[in-house]
């Protein structure tokens, strides 16, 4: 990829400077950063405290997949490798994934996006910072104090009856996060509805705001449902109220009803803010607008809305009636085809560009692929007769890995890539960082692709011990894991160089068309000098070609 | 193990030896199992197929060097439809032909031999109907469907054999059925497949098919005296069942030869079949269950038979099908037929015996 | 301004549904139990004092009906009225938890908490349980069923105490709007706190108008 | 305020609701109280809880629509108090559908 077929557009380095007012300028101090009302600087507080979470997430996960290297149960013993895998699936749904993209690109982005100088209510922005960071405070005492054992799905009466770990600061944990994650939400749906710049309609929102806004409608919706279950377990566990307890006449299966009602509308809140990255990277690198503008913002909606006809797909083997089997089992297959359109639709925005290859569109090539094949064994598990056989084996973690970290934390490390000149007004070194994308990808694929042929073979999901004939294809998979440990630490260290040495990114080093773009880099707190007046459509690549002769007009 | 060369030969030797990319087939459904298994794959393979032609042929053929001003195109709604309803489609026939296995999977025919599992942390515990017990291991013999009636006494365990392509969750106070016919002999794993706390990945046991002889010969080896039913007649008289359950025409409860299987009409009004369920429920919550005409007088049971007492007792009901063997339970001794190709459709006359 | 007040109605309106669903869950709950368990649940809540409870949801309904009143007067910008407003809200609000706790000893003294010691005697054999008997002449239930009238308490115990909850909460924030209220805060125009108060405060009422009839009146007449 | 009773580019406005309909809808709430109370000593059958569950309806819509102001607001505080609604009978009603569908058995 020569110099001739990039479109990074950085200014003359000698002579650039990083603005001297900008958001991370304005004040120094922790308890500047502490105190403050600032969407940016709360996303830089989001984006520290989940690279951390998520960097103690995957160190649990390295530890999993060395246990799994043999057959037998040798590094740890059984019980630490329970507490392992639920201490993993617990940080990485509740600490990374969901607040991932919404909480610090989407924080940072969206207000800029709309146009507007900050998200509706600052202040509710910061508290959400602080309940999560209380949660995760909490989860790390319960990690320090002994961890816990239920999975991440804490399924009763096992998590209720049956265990001593730490069941209830966990289950405490969980429902703080969840509360910071209805709060981020809220203050989405409030932002876009009502701080909106003068000219900015909905169809001339960036995709990245349609998707984020679905997310968080079920953010809204879903989460107290959570809130409500968790309450009852401690409430099980503490003064033995009996609702899910089959000794006292309750039923386990509600447990399963309550908890997927949240939990499978929460896959959509991980995953649809990464389909908005998606969109916005694929765009700006083929220069191109998104190929079916309204089908990619309604299919963000459809995924939303019949997100919440879907959850009892995870309880099809559970007992549940037929009749439920086959309404929802039908809905599943409903929910799968905007994902597919989706799909088709980057795809050809692709068709007739002018493409280049920075780091960014390389992770959003990773995403989908790897999300096509996600989606597509979801549809294996959404037929309830292959579900029989597939449900509550490798397969079903080789799926909702492909579709979480191949997609959701692909397009995460896109997203961050992207708008990286646009949070410190550096640049990265381009050619570490595509290396960096490529041995994510190899490295995600030698990693979780064996586990598909493993879950067909029949390996249970969740055993620190296993038959000897399932190692060959574990052997893979650990390989490929310590691939992409790299994979992950190296953007870590040239992001972290890049913030002193990076060269001066300018306002807009990827010519991309977004409000956000517009400005200075790093913004200044009120992102915008005057309130912009928005004049055209999303992704119109002839206005900003329009906007750039008439800065040069007037500068000369 | 100091060389690591040994080591990889002899993974690549084990590899080639035992590579696979699905279980063996050993159940009837296993096959039909696969068709569906092996159609999603074609099709997501030429899902990604498409995905990836595109995606690389655009790339090249509209890379910046090549095409260095992008042609403004809005959409196509042609296209939109195009990859809205082929995936709808495909979709659909994955949902259909879904459902279709999905109840044959769980719709255990009538001639089923039943064998009941009971699921506890952490070892499966499986009852013939012979009496035979057998813990973490399974025998079946080919060429019979076979229908497992499946609990578990503590959280929810799963019984999964994927060589059968069968898996059904084993829930606390409550039965869950699956069948298969096994086709080929052999042993194949069973798994507990939910989450069950410490040991679950050593809740694991074997499926051993035999042939109908093997099978034969394994059940006499392996004879514990007495037959589930008549264990169960044991369990009746001993909880003084029959006090209520006699046939004499001033019986406080109503009689139970020939219940299995009949519709029963309950004192709420409620019609309901006497299933294996049914039969566990009225034993251990029984006011919700009286029959017709009937007081609920009937005590809980609750927390006084083990699960493995249930299953005795409901084996001993289903196999009950003359009033005159309700007579005889105190006193008999006689080995009750097992339970093969029983017929007991014919609907019991009970509510309407006693006014 | 405008933006912003409308902003933040909007956000109250948006946290209200998050509530709906967080009670969402307790209702599920109970539509199911109540049909498994019907006939325990009409003993369990005959238990119940449909005096307390009519008392109770005749406060609560007024005590909306004054602060509804309260945003009127802090629109027309009457700072006296109110004030009394809300401090009748304030004491209506105290008056429910009153009558609530007074509901709640009562079922501790007969042994109905779920989990402390809980008693299944008033349903096995309700002539020991007179005051209650000489009204409804509740037959005896089976000892399975009777056990499930625990069910029924957990859920009584569960909804209400949830609702007590977002009342004690109410009150705190009504607590402390009265003495801002005295400042003269809210009748210069800055309607939109004691608004949004008025909306949470008029929700909690709405989520006792389901709880009364569902766990007062599962069935008066048996 | 008041001097302005509507401003169509203005959909904040305040419709300040006058205190004579408060006081008529606790009125109503009142008595609705009493006739639930009183319907629930009348055997109907099943339809006692409609009746109950009725009631409260009613006396929800007109909490909802005059003293939280949803009659005089914007469409999009309807929508909301609509999703919510929606939502809440999504999980009620899909969960319920499986309990009740369970009895029926197999096919």
């Amino acid at each position: 990829m020569s110099d001739a077929a990039t479109i990074v557009s950085l200014p003359d380095q000698s002579t650039a400077r990083i603005p001297k007012v900008n958001f991370l300028s304005k004040e120094n101090g922790l308890l500047s950063w502490l105190l403050t009302g600032d969407h940016k600087r709360i996303a830089i507080l989001y984006l520290i405290s989940i690279t951390f979470f998520f960097f103690i997430g995957g160190a649990l996960a390295g530890l999993i997949r060395l246990e799994l290297l043999t057959p037998q149960s040798d590094l740890v013993a059984t019980d630490t490798y329970n507490k392992l895998f639920s201490m993993h699936g617990l940080i990485m749904v509740f600490f990374f994934l969901v607040p991932s993209v919404p909480a610090t690109i989407g924080n940072f982005c969206i207000p800029m996006m709309v146009g507007a100088k900050d998200l509706a209510l600052p202040k509710i922005n910061l508290l959400s910072w602080y309940l999560y960071v209380a949660a995760g405070i909490m989860m790390i005492y319960t990690m320090s104090a002994g961890g816990v054992d239920t999975g991440w799905t804490f399924t009763t009466p096992l998590s209720t009856h049956y265990v001593n770990t730490h069941v209830i600061t966990t289950g405490l944990a969980v429902f703080i996060a969840g509360f910071s994650s209805i709060f981020t939400g809220l203050n989405f749906i409030v932002t876009i509805h009502k701080m909106r710049a003068p000219g900015m309609t909905w169809f001339r929102l960036p995709l990245f705001v349609w998707s984020n806004y679905a997310a968080s409608i079920l953010m809204v919706l879903g989460t107290p449902v959570l809130a409500i279950t968790l309450v009852l377990i401690v409430l099980e566990r503490t003064v033995g109220i009996g609702v899910f307890d089959p000794a006292k006449g309750g039923d386990p299966l509600l447990f399963q009803h309550l908890f997927w009602f949240y939990s499978h509308p929460a896959v959509y809140i991980m995953i649809l803010p990464g389909m908005g990255v998606i969109s916005e990277v694929v765009s700006t690198f083929s220069r191109k607008r998104v190929f079916g503008y309204t089908a990619v913002a309604f299919s963000s909606v459809a995924i939303a809305v019949f997100g919440f006809f879907v959850w009892a797909h995870h309880m099809f083997i559970m007992g549940i009636s037929n009749y439920a089997v086959l309404i929802f089992s039908l809905l599943t297959m409903l929910v799968a085809v905007p994902s597919a359109i989706k799909i088709f639709n980057w795809t050809f925005t692709l068709y007739k560009g002018s493409i280049t290859f920075e780091t960014p569109m390389l992770y959003a090539f990773g995403f989908m692929g790897l999300f096509t094949i996600g989606g597509m064994t979801g549809v294996f598990l959404g037929a309830s007769g292959t579900d029989i056989h597939l449900t509550e084996t490798y397969f079903i973690v080789a799926h909702f890995h492909f579709v979480m970290v191949g997609g959701m934390l692909m397009a995460f490390l896109s997203g961050v890539h992207f708008w990286w000149p646009k949070m410190t007004g550096r640049m990265y070194p381009e050619k570490i960082s595509q290396l960096a994308a490529v041995v994510t990808f190899i490295g995600f694929n030698l990693t979780f692709f064996p586990q598909f042929i493993l879950g067909t073979l029949g390996m249970p999901r969740r055993y620190a011990s296993y038959p000897p004939e399932f190692q060959i294809l574990n052997v893979f998979s650990t390989a490929g894991a310590s691939v992409l440990g790299v994979g992950y630490l190296l953007p870590v260290l040239y992001l972290t160089w890049s913030l002193k040495y990076g060269a001066i990114a300018g306002n807009n080093p990827w010519q991309a068309t977004g409000l956000e773009w517009q400005v200075q880099s790093p913004p200044l707190t009120e992102n915008f000098p005057e309130i912009p007046i928005v004049d055209h459509e999303a992704y119109d690549y002839e206005w900003l070609e329009r906007q750039k002769e008439n800065e040069v007009a007037s500068v000369g | 193990m100091s060389h690591i060369s040994p080591v990889i030969w002899q993974f690549l030797v084990k590899w080639m030896t035992n590579f696979a990319l699905f279980p063996p087939e050993a159940s009837k459904i296993a096959p039909q199992m696969d068709a569906l298994y092996f159609f999603m794959v074609l099709v997501s393979l030429v899902g990604l197929t498409i995905v990836i032609l595109l995606i690389t042929s655009f790339s090249i053929l509209y890379s910046k060097k090549r095409h260095p001003v992008a042609v403004q195109i809005e959409g196509s709604t042609l296209l939109e439809a195009t990859w809205t309803i082929i995936p709808l489609g495909l979709f659909l026939v994955m949902f259909v032909w879904g459902a279709l296995l999905y109840f044959r999977i769980y719709t255990p025919p009538a001639n089923a031999m039943n064998i009941y599992v009971v699921g506890k942390q952490w070892m499966w515990k499986a009852e013939h109907p012979g009496g035979q017990h057998e813990i973490n291991a399974l025998h079946v013999p080919t060429g019979r469907p076979i229908q497992l009636t499946i609990i578990s006494q503590d959280v929810f365990h799963s019984f999964s054999i994927p060589a059968f392509r069968v898996k059904r969750e084993a829930i606390p106070g409550r039965y869950t059925s699956v069948w298969f016919e096994a086709t080929t002999p052999g042993t194949y794993h069973l798994f507990c497949t939910q989450y069950c706390g410490t040991d679950h990945s050593h809740m694991i046991g074997e499926v051993v098919v035999l042939t109908p002889e093997g099978y034969k010969k394994w059940l006499e080896g392996s004879t514990s005296g007495a037959s589930l039913a008549q264990n169960g007649e044991r369990l009746f008289a001993s909880l003084s069942c029959t006090a209520c359950h006699n046939t004499r025409p001033d019986a406080r409860g109503p009689s139970l030869a020939n219940v299995y299987g009949s519709k029963l009409t309950l004192s709420n009004g409620q019609q309901v079949t006497a299933d294996d369920a049914y039969l566990r429920e009225a034993i251990l919550n029984p006011s919700q269950h009286i029959t017709q005409g009937y007081a609920p007088i009937m005590p809980t049971y609750q927390g006084q038979i083990s699960e493995e007492g249930v299953i005795d007792l409901v084996e001993y009901i289903k196999n009950l099908d003359s009033d005159y063997r309700v007579q005889q339970t105190t006193a008999s001794t006689t080995l009750l037929p097992e339970g093969e190709g029983k017929t007991t459709q014919t609907p019991a006359t009970q509510g309407a015996v006693k006014q | 301004m405008g933006q912003q007040n409308d902003a933040t109605n909007f956000a109250m309106w948006l946290f209200l549904l998050t509530e709906i669903m967080f009670f969402g869950g307790l209702f599920t709950a109970y539509l199911i139990y109540r049909n498994w368990y019907y006939p325990a649940f009409v003993e369990a809540s005959h238990q119940l004092q449909i005096g307390w409870g009519t008392a109770n949801t005749a406060v609560l309904i007024t005590s909306s009906f004054t602060m509804a009143m309260g945003v009127w007067s802090a629109e027309m910008r009457r700072k006296g009225t109110l004030v009394l407003c809300l401090v009748l809200t304030f004491i209506l609000g105290l008056v429910f938890l009153g009558i609530k706790s007074i509901e709640y000893s009562e079922k501790w003294e007969k042994h109905h908490v779920p989990g402390f010691h809980y008693s299944v005697q008033s349903f096995v054999n309700p002539a020991s349980d007179p005051e209650v008997y000489k009204e409804y002449h509740d037959k005896p239930l089976a000892m399975d069923m009777a056990s499930k009238t625990e069910m029924y308490f957990f859920l009584y115990f569960a909804m209400t105490g949830m609702h007590a909850l977002h009342m004690i909460i109410g009150i705190s924030i009504l607590g402390y709007m009265i003495f801002r209220a005295q400042a003269g805060a809210y009748t210069t125009g800055h309607v939109t706190f004691v608004e949004n108060f008025g909306l949470y405060w008029h929700f909690v009422d709405i989520i006792w108008i389901y709880l009364f009839p569902l766990l007062y009146l599962v069935s008066r007449h048996q | 305020m008041s001097e302005h009773p509507t401003r169509p580019h203005h959909d904040d406005e305040h419709h300040i609701v006058s205190p004579f309909i408060y006081l008529t809808i606790v009125a109503i709430l009142l008595v609705l109280t009493a006739t639930t109370v009183a319907a629930s000593y009348v055997e109907m059958g099943v339809f006692n809880p409609i009746i109950a569950l009725a009631i409260a309806a009613v006396k929800m819509m007109l909490v909802v629509l005059f003293f939280m102001h949803v009659k005089y607001s914007p469409k999009l505080t309807k929508l909301t108090v609509g999703a919510g609604l929606f939502t809440f009978l999504v999980l009620v009603g899909m969960t319920l559908a499986d309990y009740f569908t369970r009895a029926w058995g197999r096919w």
